[in-house]
């Protein structure tokens, strides 16, 4: 199918084993057909900043005249931004910024406003003071350390009376629910658990509150109160359940779509400047590019039927 | 005269080596004891070992395997692949299923099942087709985690039968299921290398497998019966992990096989086969399980976690040398 | 005729190898049968043959007269035929108890360890094996190991015992133990298949034997009354005169010389000196410590004191590379343990000493290598299919020459070989201590540790060790009994 | 008599066995030709061969490891740590180095010699210790990536000497310089191993140890120098890994170590020590390499992948076997 301005669309996609990126890989083709992009077949790069640059080189010699891709280590990929540009081959990023190398546009929601976000929660809930479990992803992910600066800072500042304890999980459930389960042995007065990402840890840390006998309304003075991040479905239930309190939904489908519509725009020889957007969002100029910050709504027990939530459109 | 002289001061010693450990644990929990009060309290030690069930049952399928002489890397994506596909068989399609509407009854079964037929494939291509272990476990590692990648799309299983999940949550008798299971097996795998002949066919089996065969052991036999009671095991752990984390990750087990070995080496079981016990692989579990509950609880930086992890690990294995007093192959 | 064991017309081939070229052989009962024939003649491969280890490509084996059980019913062929293989099939991390009982510890449900090691205590008083049932069997010396298998072979209670090259590394009175036990079975029926390279021990204990050479059945015959001659030629296919060892006059300058020299447990305060143009022998029974002592003297072992000269050169102790830059060569005592890289060609494994000298820059030039090779394989009359062939290819003998050929191949100007012929045929044997009086003749100076006679008799002088002492220099012209009874201990 | 017989089928037909993968190479490119008209043109393959650059100089390292009947799984961790350590110790405080103020010139240097460091503490545990291999390097590929990790918070370093960029992406003749410079290195390996001393030795010593010292072999110290080429060679496979990418993440060279073992393994290199060849070593490499490429090509979803992946890592050594005609080890 030929799209209107000509030119093929490659796609990187950054991993396989996370229901966030599974839903964004579902959106990507659907989307596309809407948009009319001419998208190449999607590669994997299998969270791997390897292959994620053999993939591109495989994209490009194919033909791709505008690139997307999600590199979850941004460090690595300056090489191939330098080769990209050389070539003349725009790139869109989804979810992550790169921190050298020139793109066209950054498409993501603001990591360090999660945090924030949940931390201003907790905060609240808490009144101030007790004691939080933060379960992080890896630390060697820009989104993961910028989800625990941005939390460390806000309860520094705004929370001087709330103890944090951050557990490094490495986006591993099993980890996860070890160190939560060690955690509320030595202190059984946590309050609150902060988790960076709902795919992986949620489960795992209801399973340890189950079996704590923790697992109680948000009225029981027992009551841990849990914030999440993600926006996947069975977050959504367990809202809907009472079992946690609240989740930023990252969206799934603004990501897809936005990136597509980007790299149409690209090939196509749009240009954009900052400043808010049609869809409720603000492009920001960046060193090296620019970029668009889609809205990541904070999703409680008052707004999760929220049809616009991209976790209830999936099925 | 055919004299031997002074035989026995170290056959006794030899019969220690499986404890060598022993003193390491005592020193982890006095140590512990000091540096944390919660450590050394009744709740905590049961989550540790709560927390290392299901991997412990790994490390016996390892123990048993590298007793006899042979090596599996894939029992790792066993342990998540095995409980997902058994779930995708029992669940509605709605619920990521593959729609075929068996009972969910079946699904520990059919778990242990797929387990088993991964450690007869396992066993097929290192015993029929005498190809080198590592490596076939190795591509099996990387095709069983597809097997599970691909039909559930990399998605997480949250769905379960509770069956599925009795297990791995359940208490009896004020402990944990999981800890009962795991000690029940390993009380049968230590008496079953010890005081059964299939048993010590293993240790003749990894020491010679030759001679072994001469002695009229049925060695394909008894190598192809432990990739499959191995692969069990490893399924069963993933059935125990899946209680405890109440759904299927896409990475459940995945890099497990490394502190799996980790433990049964510094337990005192031979990476050449033929020596070490099941008493030993779980001290070293334990060994693990404990420096890890502690990295935890003193809330060591992640960034450095690794280096005191692994320190330890070295550290266990010159005690276990120097004790031992045997070079390690 | 009514034989016990019958193979007829076997065939077995290992790729381009035949091992087994249409032989056979037929054992009447009761008789005590032995199988002799060169290195790689195919014993060992028969035997793997009558016991079910492995299947023969052409031809039938029979057991009174029934035809052999199936390769799987192990059980079955353990109730016709118990063995001691050439190859240990012992496993050292488990206890000579154990071993003794492997595979069969219970008969069914749990084993019970007490009465399996007072079992094994049982097995091993009964047949005289002072070896203690706990130990483990990896901390045994081969000597002891080689005891173990033959008591478990023994054990079975089968009618009919093969038995590989077992004295090949036993001393003279283990032998006799062994033979006093051998007779005592065949009083109570028991057929036996012997295969030694001692011809002196086939006229001892056997009644009738069988010759192979070249993979074929040669001849069998009842022994009474065949000619130690023929029996060679027999075996070589050719007449072949008795060793004749040479005579020569010893130099003056001292080659190798060890003073002061004592390792705990294993010997003390020993003086040696061999001179160039001398033999010189080392012997003693078990444990007497000799092989303790030359491997001090080749710089495998570093002793608690006392200082080794090789031509005249103080060497560390314990450091072979600079006891072979001085100038010595040495055959180990064991060939699979430190004689050779299996999986390496008999070139290669020839020429690692020299590997310097062949080529420059740090290079190995594969021609010259083979050159020298060509030239080892034909001077030691190694049989193989040419240097590039893998030594764990050859036959038990063969190999044995490789690791001579290593010995050898840097012209030493002093010799050490340990039990240089243990499990070598006749011809081969002469070959190998000819290869030992050629060095001697160009000028080296030779020492043999060994507690063979055979092996002695080229010594222009033999040192005795007993109890990790030297207790007696007895030069040429002795008697077979003087000097064992000197090595027992008996006399001083 | 010396029978020279008929020489040797048998020994052309090993020769042969470096090459049984050559076939499996030519049929990848056959059936890649006709599955994507990108696949052999000169600059997809130019492409892979500079992906795969990097990561054959490791495999050329745990080769030689291998056969010398060591194992050192620590490799992966050096990729990324002794480029970052050393690029750390040259840049300033402010680009998140140690702010030593050494001179940008030195970064390669250091960073080979961080490798040959960690290279050479192996070898003081597992020769001078006598631990085991396995589990000496497991624990030390996780110190190693702690020590990583620790500095650098998880940090990806980004400010980098040009001196350190410049060899990963500079291109020689048309060719990419790291082409070059494993081709050369790989040259150098295959004569090494093949008609030098030293290297012959390596297989003396990986087919029989004690043969080896009675030869007159310095087992241990060419082992010792064997465990730091081997680092150095991981360190210079980092240089170039990170002159590729730009920068320095903290995953760098994370997980490759099960690619760097199936390549060896695929390409003839036993597991046992004393076998293989740095020839066939290569071979396995590029099987790999055109594989991963082809399936890249072709756009075979991320899910499934693995399981092509594993297959044909499994037939490759079947291959092997068949074409071999041994049992594997
Ligand atoms: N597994 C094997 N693979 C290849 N060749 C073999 C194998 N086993 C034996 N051979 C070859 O078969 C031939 C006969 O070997 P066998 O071991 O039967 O000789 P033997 O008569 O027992 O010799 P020795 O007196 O040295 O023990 C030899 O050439 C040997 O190299
Ligand atoms: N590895 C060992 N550890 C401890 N003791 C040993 C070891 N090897 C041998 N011995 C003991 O050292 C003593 C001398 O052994 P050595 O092997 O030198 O005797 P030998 O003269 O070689 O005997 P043989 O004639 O049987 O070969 C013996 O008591 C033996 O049991
Ligand atoms: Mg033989
Ligand atoms: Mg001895």
């Amino acid at each position: 199918s030929e799209g209107s301005g000509g030119g093929k669309v490659g796609i990187d996609h950054p991993r396989a084993d996370s229901d966030f990126w599974n839903s964004y890989m579902k959106y990507v083709p659907q989307i596309a057909g809407e948009l009319k992009v001419d998208l190449m077949p999607a590669t994997n790069s299998q969270n791997d900043v390897t292959k994620l640059v053999n993939n591109v080189q495989a994209l490009t010699g194919q033909g791709a005249k505008a690139v997307i891709m999600a590199p979850q280590d941004t460090g690595a990929i300056a090489t191939t931004l330098q080769t990209l540009e050389n070539k003349k081959i725009p790139v869109v990023t989804v979810d992550t910024r790169p921190d050298k190398g020139k793109v066209y546009m950054v498409v993501r929601a603001d990591n360090r406003a999660y945090g924030t976000k949940a931390c201003e929660f907790l905060g609240e809930k808490l009144g101030g003071k007790g004691k939080v479990v933060e379960l992080m992803g890896a630390l060697s992910s820009i989104n993961g350390r910028d989800r625990a600066e941005a939390f460390r800072e806000c309860m520094k500042t705004k929370f001087p009376g709330i103890t944090v304890f951050e557990e490094p999980t490495e986006w591993e459930g099993s980890k996860a629910a070890s160190m939560l389960q060690t955690r509320l042995e030595q202190n059984p007065d946590v309050k609150g658990v902060y988790m960076h990402a709902g795919g992986v840890h949620l489960a795992p840390t209801l399973q340890v509150l189950k079996q704590k006998g923790l697992l109680v309304p948000p009225d029981d003075p027992k009551h841990v109160f849990v914030v999440s991040n993600d926006g996947i479905p069975q977050e959504f239930e367990a809202i809907r359940k009472g079992e946690i309190d609240a989740t930023v939904s990252q969206p799934a489908d603004l990501y897809a779509r936005y990136a597509l519509f980007y790299a149409k725009a690209a090939v196509e020889g749009k240009t954009f400047k900052p400043g808010a957007t049609d869809h409720d969002s603000t492009i920001i100029q960046l060193p090296n590019g620019l970029e668009d910050q889609l809205p990541a709504p904070l999703v409680t027990k008052d707004n999760v039927d929220d049809k616009n939530l991209w976790g209830n459109q999936v099925k | 005269m055919t004299t031997l002289t002074a035989p026995t001061p170290r056959v006794r010693l030899a019969r220690f080596r499986d404890l060598t450990l022993v003193p390491v644990i005592l020193l982890l929990l006095v140590v512990g004891a000091f540096l944390d009060p919660t450590f050394l309290t009744a709740g905590n030690l049961t989550n540790v070992l709560q927390q290392q069930a299901a991997i412990s049952l790994v490390v016996l399928a390892e123990a048993m395997i590298l007793i006899s002489g042979k090596f599996d890397l894939s029992l790792e994506s066993t342990v998540g692949m095995a409980p997902a596909i058994a779930v995708m068989l029992v669940v509605p399609a709605s619920a990521g299923g593959f729609g075929l509407g068996l009972p969910g009854m079946l699904v520990i079964p059919l778990c242990l099942l797929v387990g088993a037929a991964i450690g007869a494939f396992n066993g097929f291509l290192i015993i029929k087709f005498q190809l080198s272990a590592f490596i076939v476990t190795l591509a099996m590692l990387i095709i069983v985690h597809g097997l599970q990648l691909g039909p559930t799309e990399g998605k997480t299983l949250f769905q379960l039968p509770d069956s599925i999940l009795y297990l791995g949550s359940a208490v009896w008798l004020g402990l944990p299921a999981s800890i009962w299971i795991a000690a029940v097996l390993f009380a049968a795998g230590i008496a079953g290398l010890a005081y059964f002949r299939v048993g010590r066919s293993l240790y003749a089996i990894g020491g010679n497998a030759d001679a072994a065969r001469a002695a009229g052991i049925r060695v394909d036999r008894v190598l192809w019966g432990v990739f499959i009671l191995g692969g069990m095991l490893a399924a069963l752990a993933g059935i125990l992990e899946t209680g405890r984390l109440g759904a299927i990750g896409s990475n459940q087990g995945v890099g497990w096989i490394f502190m799996v070995f980790a433990a049964a080496v510094i337990g005192g079981v031979s990476m050449d086969g033929g020596k070490g016990t099941i008493l030993g692989a779980l001290t070293g579990v334990l060994v693990i399980g404990l420096v890890q509950n502690l990295l935890t609880l003193k809330g060591v930086s992640g960034f450095w976690q690794p280096v005191v992890y692994g320190a330890i690990i070295l550290i266990a294995l010159m005690i276990s040398r120097v004790a031992g007093g045997k070079a390690q192959d | 005729m009514n034989y016990h064991v019958e193979a007829r017309n076997i065939v077995k081939r290992f790729g381009p190898t035949v091992a087994l070229n249409g032989a056979g052989i037929a054992i009447a009962e009761g008789e005590t049968h032995a199988l002799v024939g060169r290195n790689g003649a195919g014993k060992s491969t028969l035997v793997s043959i009558l016991t079910g280890l492995q299947r023969p490509d052409e031809g039938e084996v029979r057991f009174a007269g029934e035809p052999a059980p199936a390769l799987a019913d192990r059980d079955a062929w353990r109730q016709r035929v118990a063995c001691v293989y050439q190859k240990s099939t012992i496993i050292p991390a488990l206890t000579v108890a154990e071993n003794l009982f492997l595979n069969r510890q219970t008969d069914r449900g749990m084993i019970r360890w007490r009465e399996l090691r007072a079992r094994a205590r049982e097995l091993l008083a009964t047949y005289e094996v002072d070896v203690d049932a706990e130990a483990l069997a990896g901390d045994l010396g081969v000597e002891q190991r080689q005891l173990v298998e033959i008591a478990r072979a023994l054990s079975f209670g089968a009618r009919f015992i093969i038995l590989d090259e077992p004295t090949a590394r036993l001393d003279g009175p283990a032998i006799d133990r062994l033979f006093t036990r051998m007779r005592a079975l065949r009083e109570q029926g028991v057929t036996m298949m012997y295969i030694s390279h001692h011809l002196d021990e086939v006229y001892e204990i056997c009644q009738s034997v069988t010759v192979f050479r070249d993979a074929r059945h040669i001849v069998t015959r009842p022994v009474a009354g065949l000619p130690h001659d023929e029996l060679v030629s027999a075996m070589t296919g050719e007449a072949t005169l008795a060793y004749e060892s040479r005579t020569r006059t010893a130099g003056e300058r001292v080659v190798l010389a060890g003073s002061g020299l004592s390792l705990a447990g294993r010997y003390r305060d020993i003086d040696v000196s061999v001179r160039s143009g001398e033999v010189v022998g080392l012997a003693g029974s078990a444990s007497s410590g000799k092989v303790g002592l030359a491997e001090t003297l080749v710089g495998l072992r570093r002793p608690d004191s006392g200082t080794v000269t090789v031509n005249g050169t103080a060497v560390r102790p314990g450091d072979v590379p600079a006891v072979l830059r001085a100038g010595l060569g040495f055959v180990p005592e064991d060939r699979h343990h430190e004689g050779f890289v299996p999986l390496l060609s008999v070139a290669e494994n020839a020429t690692i000493p020299i590997a310097r000298r062949l080529g420059r820059f740090g290079v190995v030039s594969p021609a010259r290598r083979r050159a020298k090779a060509l030239q080892l394989i034909e001077d030691l009359q190694i049989k193989t299919e040419g240097p590039d062939q893998p030594v764990g290819d050859l036959s038990g003998g063969n190999a044995q020459k490789v690791v001579f050929a290593r010995a050898l191949v840097d012209d030493p100007s002093a010799l050490v070989v340990i039990n240089p012929t243990a499990g070598v045929d006749v011809k081969a044997k002469q070959a190998l201590l000819g290869s030992v009086e050629d060095a001697v003749e160009r000028g080296a100076g030779a020492m043999v540790v060994s507690d063979e006679l055979d092996d002695l008799r080229i010594c222009d002088r033999v040192l005795v060790m007993f109890h990790g002492r030297i207790v007696k220099d007895v030069p040429r012209g002795w008697t077979d009994h003087e000097l064992v009874a000197v090595m027992e201990g008996i006399e001083q």
